[in-house]
């Protein structure tokens, strides 16, 4: 183990998987530049500063991941994507299904997005529910340096096109990760982080920090959470949310994304058909707005789910006493 | 504008090897056009195209790959696929080269080297310089280039320059074709572009561009294989631009009512196949009567390619969400 | 009332809105060419071809709209948008809340999408709930040709971007369309189609239809559902849907996009949150596969949500006996 | 490269006023680089291009109206943004331009024809045509024009060529001034493009374009003025590129570390403020004594302006979901 932030353990990744496997290339605006232990490690012919043109840029890799490469690229700000569309949902997601399984796309994506930062809604738009609605890709959101070091690694030998979302607010922060180049954190497999047997907390990214601080502050309440850190938001891993759900009854998604149509949604409908017999409170959603992030300090901190959000919540939630119709009709 | 040298220098099979291509894929996408009326999804077709890739296929070898868009057939079938299983995935059947979930817009067919066929116009145009970089990565056949067909309309689409630029900065083994053919699906080109437009932004990239006669065979021949020579040497990029006419609508069926009749008529005129067989007919290398058979047998195997389609199944329901991963 | 189909529906309410108000125009690949009744009525500044440029043709629409013009922009297929992402949500959605509100866009979107073509999953793509995930815009998603024309005539009117998809199932679809040069269905107002008591089917665009006829059938066997048309997605008509499953106490959602983190999801998370009390099933989801549209005619008919489809889900939900935990607690 | 013919022909009043502007924007950028040790959020200088803004800007007029991008604040202040309300946007407080919601990188000013201003590189090319278009279709001030702002990076981007085709195309009052400023974010221009790009690719389109010196104000104001007197007589487009320099880092605070001090040190001699001084100083306009009293009332501004923006509230929590409709 080694004490390292989510950014070191990003590039320890990378830089692992290079060493591996001399197919992995990385491009994007600046890599070779701020990167440069890459550069002296693999040259720059595998570690490519690019033109500012993220529609051409995530279209050469898809083109070079069906050709036998591993390209994994550096978009930047989430927003950035927005000129990638095309190549990453008409092409990486669709191509393999649309020519009856005659190409494989071994790309990951890298983006950043999230609060923290005060740089606003062109670079803060946390748009990881847009991608898992699309056909194709895998979608990680990890929320710790060894998970995003076990996760970009199980990404880059994925033969599928993944994006990795890294939420600004945690680039910075610490945590051990393992020295293993064979640390391997299996994609569409979520962590356990506290177990509970009141209520299930769901999260990813950095409000699955909030949701332990929550849990903490509810255990002195006598009210046990179980947090639940999806890591991987497609393939999205059921098995562990609805066990959960099934033990405790009770299920607050929590993100920092936009609520309409968002993972939290997608949660609340899985249980809703999956585990209804189970629940007994109103499944619970505590999100950012649906809204433009703000850059303001103050505002970007009054819009992220907060532990008195969250802990609100699951109060309500165990209070409720209204009976299900189910229950009435019995 | 490059008008061909040819005269006799050519060896007499090949232009009528070219001269097969080319009534073949004339006399299957009229096929397809026929076809409409008992109920066949639309399609694009290259009927006017048909010397562009020809001409440019006869430059490429085996071990190049091609990326194209939704007016394909014409690039598949100078390529070598068979009618049969085209019919087939524009019929959506389980022996369509994509096993029918394609249908007629975005047929890939790998083991002819057509690759990653995008019907979002310059979908093609941004993984173009990937193919070419894994290429130069030594991930393809050695020796090999990557050769992208596309429209003048696509050539309005800021990923046109986004993949020139960074192909004349990385240096990739690419072939950029331009079938200028004056239309962009209900729109004229000069309603979308000054006059020789396209050309002019290709130059602006610094690379070397070449605009040739689109409905001359020969010429479109010769001016690929100067550019995919000079690619194979030096692994850099080039331009042509192949001046030709879309002579159906754009997405059978289309009544053509927005077509300019004169100009329509003008290009008739130039047509490539009745040009290449004037020529071959002057120079005694074809005759009436061997043309007729040459038709015969292109027509039977088009009946034999329907005939495969229709029996072909139906894909699987559990196809749905076959192949959605890897 | 006039029969006309969709399309037609939808030019005439173009019409009337460019009669009405000069800074209306309209912009497309192939507007005026297709639409030559508006270039006789409205000349060629007003009705314009433009380049294949969606990305600058959307970009132009939003800096027109700011500026005092009221743009009505066709992008023919909605996968086409993915050229116009930026325009779309990083300007339209977002710049008035970034520039604390001093711009407005009122600005129209067309796009199609939907089986019923054989065009394939780069032609059809239901995307609408992406940008009901985005902030800022509005999404309408309409089943007859009276409300294409009414809600499009909304749209324009709005001073806000909206996005309006045309399933292409229902272009050439055929009903009755007031005259009126001045009706106008509200935006963020659904429509019953049905009454029933037992179960609620929400749904909107083409399987609106579908599920009206799974309702009839449902009724044969003394099943009532009552049928709720959404037409607007995004301001979504919470009261409406809320009313009606608090009535029946059963919601199955229909569309024929993807499941994950669709429209369906966000309507079983709504009534979790808002009707749980009243719930005396699991809600359900009956949607397109996580998976690319298919342009084979047999695998388009299979792959979008059926009247079997839908009486399955009704029935088992009908049939649910299992107590949920609720229950049991008290 | 067009340098200023420009010797003595200019009023005193107006060297001196876009000096005093220059200053201004220098002092206003140092003293945010300053800030930011103490938390201020990061922001994109522009130091170095001042004169690329004042020359600009003073050959526009109030009713034009200007679409800028990340790097702002060179344009605002030329524009008569006032400092308070800058810093108390940058600061996130309610008296910013908007009302905190935008902080440094996407800050619009109406009120002084500042508007829709994106961070997203290229966004402000996508924009521009549409303001241009309601310009034309009278929508804005009789007269008036649209000028936007962009690096050489978004030169890059495809979006670059899409708006130039259509403001070509559809004859828009619209002037594209591109401030080379030699870097993209933490790549240089030359590992983007060949040298010469961006004229040659503006060219392409078929408009007229200059070049210039973008750190001699005299120059710049020249190559504008003409640019914005031929765009009011033909409504058609024109294009400049204002050859200047990134003085500091990409995003403060920015160790440069990656920069070639010699190219750093070759610009900096050719720093347009000193520049200007030299020029002012030397033919007598200017003494040393004046500019000094001139830099201290601006180095007062600017401290007033950090006072009233510390002194500014913080945004009402019910901000986060206001005006997200009209
Ligand atoms: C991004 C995008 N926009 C629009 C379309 C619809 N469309 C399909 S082909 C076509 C015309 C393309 O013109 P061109 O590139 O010249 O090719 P051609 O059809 O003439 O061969 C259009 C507009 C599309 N498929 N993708
Ligand atoms: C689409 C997009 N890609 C990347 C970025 C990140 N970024 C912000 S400014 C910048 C450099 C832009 O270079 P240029 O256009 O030359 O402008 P300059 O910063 O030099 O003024 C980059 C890469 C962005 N904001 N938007
Ligand atoms: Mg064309
Ligand atoms: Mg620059």
């Amino acid at each position: 183990m080694e004490m390292m932030t989510v950014e070191q353990a990003i590039y320890q990744a990378l830089a692992e998987e290079m060493q591996r496997d001399n197919r992995v290339i990385a491009m994007g605006e600046g890599i070779a530049t701020k990167q440069l232990q890459l550069v002296e490690a693999f040259g720059k012919e595998r570690v490519r500063n690019t033109p500012l043109a993220e529609a051409v840029v995530a279209g050469t890799a898809v083109g070079a991941a069906a050709s036998g490469l591993r390209p994994v690229i550096d978009m930047l700000f989430a927003p950035f994507l927005s000129y990638a569309m095309d190549a990453l949902v008409n092409s990486a997601g669709k191509l393999r299904q649309i020519s009856g399984g005659q190409f494989e796309f071994p790309l990951v994506t890298l983006a950043m997005t999230g609060s923290g930062w005060c740089v606003g809604g062109q670079h803060n738009h946390n748009l990881e529910a847009a991608f898992v609605h699309m056909p194709g890709l895998k979608v990680l959101m990890p929320s710790t340096p060894a998970d995003f070091k076990g996760l970009l690694k199980s990404a880059i030998r994925d033969n599928n096109p993944v994006l990795l979302f890294t939420d600004l607010g945690l680039l910075h922060s610490q945590g051990e990760v393992p020295r293993d180049t064979d640390y391997l954190v299996p994609l569409a497999k979520a962590a356990i982080r506290r177990i509970g047997t009141d209520v299930t907390l769901v999260s990813y990214a950095k409000t699955v920090a909030v949701c332990e601080l929550a849990a903490t502050q509810l255990a002195e309440q006598g009210i046990e959470a179980e947090v639940i850190d999806l890591r991987c938001l497609k393939p999205l891993d059921e098995t562990t949310v609805l066990a959960s759900v099934r033990k405790t009854g009770r299920l607050v998604c929590v993100h920092e994304a936009s609520g309409l149509c968002g993972m939290a949604a997608e949660l609340s409908a899985l249980v809703a058909e999956k585990a209804f017999e189970s629940l007994r409170a109103p499944v619970m959603r505590v999100t950012g707005a649906d809204a433009t992030p703000p850059a303001s300090w103050m505002l970007e901190q009054v819009g992220v789910p907060s532990v008195q959000n969250i802990m609100g919540a699951v109060i309500d939630q165990v209070a409720i006493k209204t009976m299900p119709a189910a229950y009435r009709l019995s | 504008m490059h008008t061909s040298q040819y005269q006799m220098a050519e060896p007499t099979d090949k232009s009528l090897q070219w001269l097969e291509q080319m009534q073949l894929i004339r006399t299957y996408e009229l096929h397809l056009a026929a076809m409409q009326s008992k109920g066949v999804p639309g399609t694009c077709t290259s009927v006017g195209q048909e010397a562009c890739a020809v001409g440019v296929m006869a430059a490429l070898d085996k071990r190049d790959r091609i990326l194209t868009n939704h007016r394909s057939a014409a690039h598949l079938l100078a390529r070598g696929a068979s009618p049969g299983r085209l019919l087939a995935e524009v019929l959506g059947r389980i022996d369509g080269y994509c096993g029918g979930f394609s249908g007629s817009l975005h047929i890939s067919a790998k083991e002819l080297g057509v690759i990653l066929t995008s019907t979002i116009v310059g979908g093609e145009l941004s993984m173009a310089p990937g193919v070419a970089l894994a290429q130069k990565m030594g991930q393809g056949e050695a020796g090999g280039i990557v050769t992208v067909f596309f429209g003048d309309g696509a050539a309005c689409e800021g990923i046109f320059h986004e993949a020139l630029n960074l192909a004349v900065q990385w240096q990739l083994p690419l072939l950029f074709v331009c079938e200028n053919n004056q239309w962009q699906a209900f729109v004229h080109r000069l309603e979308t572009m000054p006059d020789n437009a396209i050309i002019n932004w290709a130059r602006g990239h610094g690379l070397m561009v070449d605009t040739v006669d689109g409905n001359d065979v020969h010429a479109v021949f010769e001016s690929a294989t100067q550019a995919v020579s000079a690619i194979r040497s030096d692994s850099m990029p080039r331009f042509l631009e192949l001046c030709t006419y879309r002579q159906r609508g754009h997405f059978e069926p289309d009544d053509q009512a927005y077509v300019d009749r004169q100009e329509l008529a003008h290009w008739l005129e130039r047509d490539p196949i009745k040009r290449l067989c004037q020529r071959l007919l002057q120079q005694g290398m074809l005759t009436q009567q061997s043309l007729n058979n040459m038709q015969q047998a292109i027509d039977e195997q088009i009946q034999a390619a329907q005939a495969f389609a229709d029996a072909s199944p139906w894909p699987d329901a559990a196809m749905l969400t076959r192949h959605v991963y890897a």
